[in-house]
């Protein structure tokens, strides 16, 4: 589609413009951590920088998200019917992501928006949002996109890919929402060819300097032998069946529901929960297939990199943004999970 | 009787945490009151009371809607 | 602590082919810089993957609860006061262990560090006696080792174990240290309303996942309060007041237990100083009741017993 | 676009307690809007969510059949938060039901067919709905034999005993009742576990499939009896229990390997089960 370069010094007048139709997110400070937060103006960005602590996840899928509402009082006449809580759904653009994170939201899209079951508080934020993702020039060590799929400008997901140049960023239009924002948007210029090619060298630059972890055997194993190799024993033991590794990872979806009364009324919440933990399968009986940590454990990694290979023929469920590398409290680092997996001896094929 | 000496040092840190968490002073009290004691007993009920009105509603510790998006 | 390196390869080959004992337990090197992996060695082959640096700050003691076979295990002196916890609260016998004993120079506090280098990215941390050398892709930089210590290790008198069957080396000097308490000090000399937004701040970027208990080797009840559901003691969501309540009932259990070991602060991947919870309680457990966690085998917890003129002056 | 997470309104016409221990009670809930009940449609095996306002949601197999109109019918156990609140609710009362939820028997396909269904505990609900189902006069001239094997603790556990009692009277479907052990004396039917009348009786596996739903130790000790008398991993159907939140497949809790339960399932063949992990 089309590009246009936003000068650097024009910055502000871009987000600026943008203000008028949208509210405007991108990664700020938050502490000691980058968070995506609202933005008004080019020093509210934490730029440059790597990428968030937490993923982009929660702009779609609140942490803790109120679903439906309803009153306990006995004297009202709708008392005990559940009923949706109005929202507001307002455009929002978010600037500056990473391509590892737009591409997970696809890799989530999958669960949330099937041809079966929409849910309704994903597919609506997906509507009204528009990602304008940043290129990384300069991915970092635990990095490894290119090996998961995506890429440091890979562009899935994205309605608009930006390239940082020395003084400018060139701004490509990747569907029809990115097209739109950027023909209404102040402070840009055309591109030119010369910026164009620039953009195109440091794009194959940064991909070359990534790893490479092989990954395509993953799709021809078998899942019951993968299932039962003994190697899981030995990924497990460090894990403390915390839920740092599924909380800030961009592709996991779980949730739980929970109902909350105060006085008279209730909500019902979704929380995000983690297949981390014991109570995420425990069954009211007190039986729990997933009782031993090894399972759990097994449970991650195998969703991801094999059991959502095999259900939709995509995948994995990973995008090598590397949090839960740099996050694990103990150094379980999923590099080393992968290249077990991929390289184990296992009979062809996915059906016995 | 000796539940009473252990509740005293749980109670002891557990009042140290809270009001080191914020909780105002005087919110959580202790007594110790023997059946016998009623006249105790009316006594601690009302000076706690007038202190605790005295603090006014309690914002700690109390959640009403949850917060959340 | 490099030095130790070596020698815990050594035992542990000479343990477990003595059968002495069934498995080591100890450190594996860090896939990343200033991280390393808890790992249970079981065959004399596979014991050069054990390792030993500045990063070995997550409590080993958590790895023992329960366990029913004869184990061999790294023990810095914080651990070996969990060790001695896990004794007295019946999580494992003496008798299963030969504990490793390090002396420890302190661990490093990684996300200090990274906070301080901003966004730049370290691929590699080299520490020696007085710095902590950190290089990546156009960075260079030193920090001084002790100003970047893990603020638990800055505090610690008892870097010497506690409890050993074998010393990697001879003890080192334990810190003399005027006041461990000012960071508590701080808060407690703050008013009521200032504590409560102090916390709320502290406690805002929380997202329940656990990782703070979980390295805890003083949590290992089979149901935690927070996954009670008959009846549930606190909400599952991140509003504030749930947030706000499971930790302070997550310190107020380790209260009379808690040896500092910052593995829960080390844990936590949204850099929340939990420590500060736990660390007012050991204050009060030591003024109140002289009392030192994980320093005696056959001493039973503060909160477990009483002594009729225990301070009580908070009674009406 | 529906909200999949949306119960709809149900009222609660009927609550009968189906087992001597009072652990077991048949909900039979109506629709407060009536376009809502031609929304539902289900078949026989599928579960929905039944949803009570402060306490939460619970899956639990339907026990009605589509051929009875007007009401939908759900047998509870008590075991957890919201099933023993739901014990505690009275005729009037206002909760929520969603779904249908899950796949079903395949029944359609299974037309031609002797059935053989085997039951145990509380957990013959879906299977009351299938019989209920093929027993309704324009669908049991489609299948051939039916037979039932159902067993309980004792008399007093068995669920639906008018229902059984009439099936008992009737010769277009062989009724095996069964009880561990019991006491009463005026006791007609059989004594003994599933897995032993099972075997005791035989049923032919030529043209026919079984659909096994119980304990897991009854399944356990039933699947290899079933195997001898000749039924194949592809002949025998399960439904499967776990713990569930959203139902729909999205908040990822109750798979088994590839397979999520709540909407890949409940109802799977041996043959698929011994290709997907154990985890349930």
């Amino acid at each position: 589609m089309t590009s246009v370069i936003i000068a650097k010094s024009k910055l502000n007048d871009f987000l600026a413009s943008l203000k008028s139709g949208y509210q405007v997110l991108g990664p700020i400070h938050q502490g000691d951590m980058i968070a995506f937060g609202p933005v008004n103006k080019v020093e509210d960005l934490a730029l440059p920088y790597s990428n968030t602590r937490l993923s982009i996840k929660s702009v779609f899928f609140p942490q803790s998200e109120r679903m439906f509402g309803y009153s306990l009082d006995k004297e009202d006449a709708d008392a005990g019917i559940i009923k949706e809580t109005p929202k507001e759904y307002p455009n929002r653009v978010v600037f500056g992501l990473r391509p590892c994170d737009a591409k997970a939201v696809t890799l989530v899209d999958v669960n949330m928006d099937n041809p079966q079951y929409q849910d309704p508080w994903w597919v609506k934020r997906r509507e009204t949002t528009t990602l304008i993702g940043l290129g990384c020039e300069h991915p970092c060590s635990t990095c490894f996109c290119t090996s998961m799929g995506s890429g440091p400008f890979d562009e899935t997901g994205l309605d608009v890919l930006l390239t940082e140049l020395p003084d400018a960023y060139l701004a490509k239009s990747l569907t029809p929402k990115g097209e739109q924002l950027l023909k209404q948007a102040k402070g840009t210029d055309a591109a030119s060819p010369a910026g164009e090619k620039t953009a195109a060298e440091i794009k194959t630059k940064a991909e070359q300097a990534l790893p490479k972890l092989e990954t395509a055997k993953l799709k021809d194993k078998n899942m019951m032998e993968l299932f039962n190799a003994r190697f899981w024993e030995r990924v497990q033991f460090a894990c403390i069946n915390c839920g740092a590794c599924t909380f800030l990872c961009p592709t996991c979806w779980c949730f739980d529901i929970q109902d909350e009364v105060s006085k008279k009324a209730g909500d019902r919440i979704r929380n995000w929960d983690s297949c981390m933990f014991p109570l995420f399968t425990l069954h009211g009986t007190g039986h729990n297939p997933r009782d031993h940590k090894v399972q759990r454990v097994r449970q991650r990694f195998m969703h991801k990199l094999k059991y959502y290979i095999d259900k939709y023929g995509d995948g994995p469920a990973c995008v090598g943004c590397g949090r839960c590398v740099q996050a694990c409290p103990v150094n379980i680092d999923i590099r080393n999970v992968i290249t077990l997996m991929n390289e184990y001896q296992t009979s062809a094929g996915t059906k016995a | 009787m000796s539940g009473n000496y252990y509740a005293r040092r749980k109670f002891a840190v557990m009042k140290g945490l809270l009001e080191y968490m914020g909780l105002e002073p005087g919110r959580l009290q202790f007594s110790w009151i023997s059946s016998a004691e009623s006249t105790k007993f009316v006594e601690v009920a009302n000076t706690v009371a007038e202190e605790v009105k005295a603090l006014g509603p309690a914002k700690h510790f109390i959640k009403e809607k949850a917060e959340v998006a | 602590m490099l030095e130790y390196v070596d020698k815990i390869r050594d035992i542990a080959r000479r343990l477990l082919s003595e059968n002495k004992v069934d498995v080591v337990i100890g450190f594996r090197q860090g896939s990343v810089p200033m991280m390393s992996e808890p790992a249970v060695i079981s065959r004399p082959e596979d014991v050069d993957e054990l390792y030993w640096d500045y990063n070995c700050g997550i409590n080993l003691t958590n790895y023992l609860t329960k366990r029913p076979d004869r184990i061999g295990i790294v023990a810095k002196g914080c651990d070996s006061r969990n060790i001695v916890t896990h004794m007295v609260e019946n999580q494992i016998k003496r008798e299963q262990l030969y504990i490793i004993g390090a002396p420890c120079h302190g661990m490093i506090d990684r996300s200090r560090i990274l906070a301080a280098l901003g966004d730049q990215e370290p691929t590699k941390v080299v520490v020696n006696d007085s710095e902590i050398v950190v290089t990546g892709p156009g960075l260079e930089r030193k920090f001084d080792r002790k100003e970047y210590l893990q603020n638990n290790c800055a505090t610690c008198i008892h870097r010497n174990p506690v409890i050993y069957d074998e010393l990697l080396a001879a003890p080192v000097e334990e810190q003399k240290l005027t006041n461990r308490y000012a960071d508590v000090e701080k808060i407690e000399a703050m008013s009521p309303d200032d504590k409560w937004a102090f916390f709320d701040k502290m406690l805002a970027p929380c997202i329940r996942c656990y990782a703070c208990r979980n390295a805890c080797p003083l949590c290992y009840c089979p149901t935690c309060f927070v996954d009670e559901a008959r009846p549930q003691w606190v909400g599952k969501s991140i509003d504030p007041t749930d947030v706000r309540t499971f930790h302070f009932l997550r310190a107020y259990h380790c209260a009379g237990r808690c040896t500092d070991c910052g593995a829960c602060e080390r844990a936590c991947p949204v850099n929340i100083p939990v420590r500060l919870l736990t660390k007012k309680l050991n204050k009060d457990v030591e003024d109140l009741y002289g009392f030192e966690p994980g320093m005696v085998p056959d001493v039973r917890p503060p909160l477990d017993v009483y002594r009729p003129d225990d301070p009580g002056g908070f009674i009406k | 676009m529906g909200n999949p997470y949306l119960p709809y309104p149900v009222r609660i016409d009927e609550i009968i307690t189906e087992t001597e221990d009072k652990n077991l009670k048949t909900f039979k809930f109506v629709f407060l809007n009536p376009a809502d009940e031609q929304a539902f449609k289900y078949e026989p095996g599928q579960f929905a969510e039944l949803s009570i306002a402060g306490k939460g949601e619970i899956p639990i197999g339907i026990a009605s059949s589509p051929t009875e109109t007007g009401f939908l019918k759900f047998t509870v156990n008590k075991v957890g938060l919201v099933t023993s609140h739901l014990h505690n609710m009275s005729v009037g009362d206002i909760m929520g039901v969603r779904g249908p939820l899950g796949n079903w028997y395949p029944l359609k396909q299974l037309e031609g067919k002797n059935i053989v269904i085997v039951g145990g505990g509380f957990a013959f609900t879906t299977l009351r709905s299938t019989i209920v189902y093929l027993l309704q006069p324009e669908n049991r001239s489609r299948f051939g034999d039916i037979t039932v094997i159902y067993g309980a603790r004792t008399p007093g556990m068995l669920l639906y005993k008018d229902e059984l009692a009439a099936w008992e009277q009737r010769s277009d479907i062989h009724m095996h009742i069964t009880v561990d052990r019991a006491d009463d004396p005026t006791w007609k039917y059989n004594v003994g576990f599933v897995p032993a009348i099972t075997e005791q009786k035989a049923p032919s596996a030529e043209n026919a499939v079984a659909i096994v739903c119980g304990p897991p130790i009854m399944i356990k000790f039933t699947q290899p009896v079933l195997e001898k008398v000749g039924f194949t991993p592809e002949t025998i159907i399960m439904s499967l229990e776990m713990r569930m939140k959203c139902g729909i497949g999205i908040c990822g809790r109750c798979n088994l390997g590839t397979e999520y339960v709540c909407k890949d399932g409940p109802v799977f063949t041996l043959a698929q089960l011994n290709n997907l992990p154990k985890e349930y």
